[in-house]
């Protein structure tokens, strides 16, 4: 399942969503959250811009990428866009498989892939008012390197 | 007609969102940012002072691409979901 | 929060109690289920026998160790013991930090300690009403080489 | 006293979950294996057959370790949670 969304998800139900088969024996997710604090500032609010149809095959194609190189039972994979505050959830990776090792993998390797290819912005509203679109973290493109072939 | 879409920063300086351009004027990836960067007296100071990824027909492509009429062209800055 | 339980636990609860800090960025969890096949056996149920003590004990020093290497702001870990069915949850690692390679790293190494000490047993009953204690995996061993430092 | 504890299939095959032994038995854990490798006559090849792991105050140790009144010694076999 993969949703680009503005309403916020639970995580009870997308994990039973992911618990579809008695085969299963791992899921693993994450959550990324809005935090208080970035580069050193104190922020407020945050708003998400994506590329309509674009992000969507991407996401797709980054769990095909994934699929193809660890079992993979289930996956799910909700991106939120607009407005958010701090503490709200952003994006969920969940992967279901018969083993941890896979699980594990696949939902890293799905995020640090997002991260670095999916066509999503962030644009900040700092406790002071201003705006500031955040910029990228190279360290995310070097987190790439770990899953060269 | 090639469709020419702006994401993000780089839309909120150029000002536009979208915009289209006779698929003449572009032959390829690198005839259209030359359009472009030319398109208003501020355009090329914005295009060029910043990292730039383009996506043709929603696909990410880091070389020079041949267009043909019908085709959609994104710029945007680097990504910064997740 | 570290619990050794005979009663089942639900995501959504657990994902509230680790959003308990607004610098939280990053939330990976993994949860163990029941498989219907283990050994290419048809399981019906699973009894989980566990040392009362050393386990809460052991436990505990896992997660220490993770917090030695990684920056982790909240961390549960649940493990159900008495009788189970299958695709019913056994087991809860829940990590919570500022950015994911340390979610990541830390959830994973949790699990990967947990299954070698942790003093818990697992005693399938087939479908064929036989029951076996399962067999310790060799694979687990190996894993744990990937955290030498 | 020692408190010696057993589980899973170990305690199954011994038929016991605890037993005490007298500290002057068992002045270390190799003592206190041998001792109980002679405590009914089935015991030794169950104890010798297979992998056994101990730990001596709910701690795992792989190597001989003194004992003194009061310790608690359980013995189970590898651990399978999780």
């Amino acid at each position: 399942m993969i949703s680009v969304q503005q309403q916020d998800f639970n995580q009870q139900v997308e994990h039973e969503r992911l618990r579809c088969q008695s085969s299963i024996g791992a899921i693993v997710t994450f959550t990324g959250l809005v935090r208080d604090i970035n580069d050193g500032q104190a922020v407020s609010d945050l708003s998400l811009e994506h590329y309509p149809g674009m992000t969507e095959k991407c996401l797709v194609d980054i769990v095909e990428k994934a699929k193809a190189r660890w079992h993979i039972i289930a996956s799910t994979v909700i991106h939120r866009v607009g407005q958010l505050s701090v503490t709200d959830q952003i994006v969920f990776v969940g992967i279901a498989s018969q083993h941890r090792g896979d699980a594990f993998a696949a939902c890293e390797f799905i995020m640090d892939y997002l991260k670095t290819e999916a066509p999503f912005w962030k644009k900040e509203t700092m406790e002071n008012g201003q705006t500031k679109w955040v910029d990228a973290r190279e360290s995310d493109q070097k987190t790439l390197s770990k899953w060269a072939e | 007609m090639i469709t020419v879409l702006f994401f993000a920063k780089l839309s909120e300086q150029l000002g536009e969102r979208s915009l289209q351009v006779e698929a003449s004027q572009a032959a390829d990836t690198d005839q259209l940012f030359q359009y472009l960067t030319q398109y208003k007296a501020e355009w090329s100071s914005i295009l060029n002072s910043q990292p730039c990824l383009k996506a043709v027909n929603q696909a990410m492509v880091n070389t020079n691409v041949t267009l043909k009429s019908g085709d959609e062209v994104a710029y945007f800055p680097p990504v910064t979901g997740g």
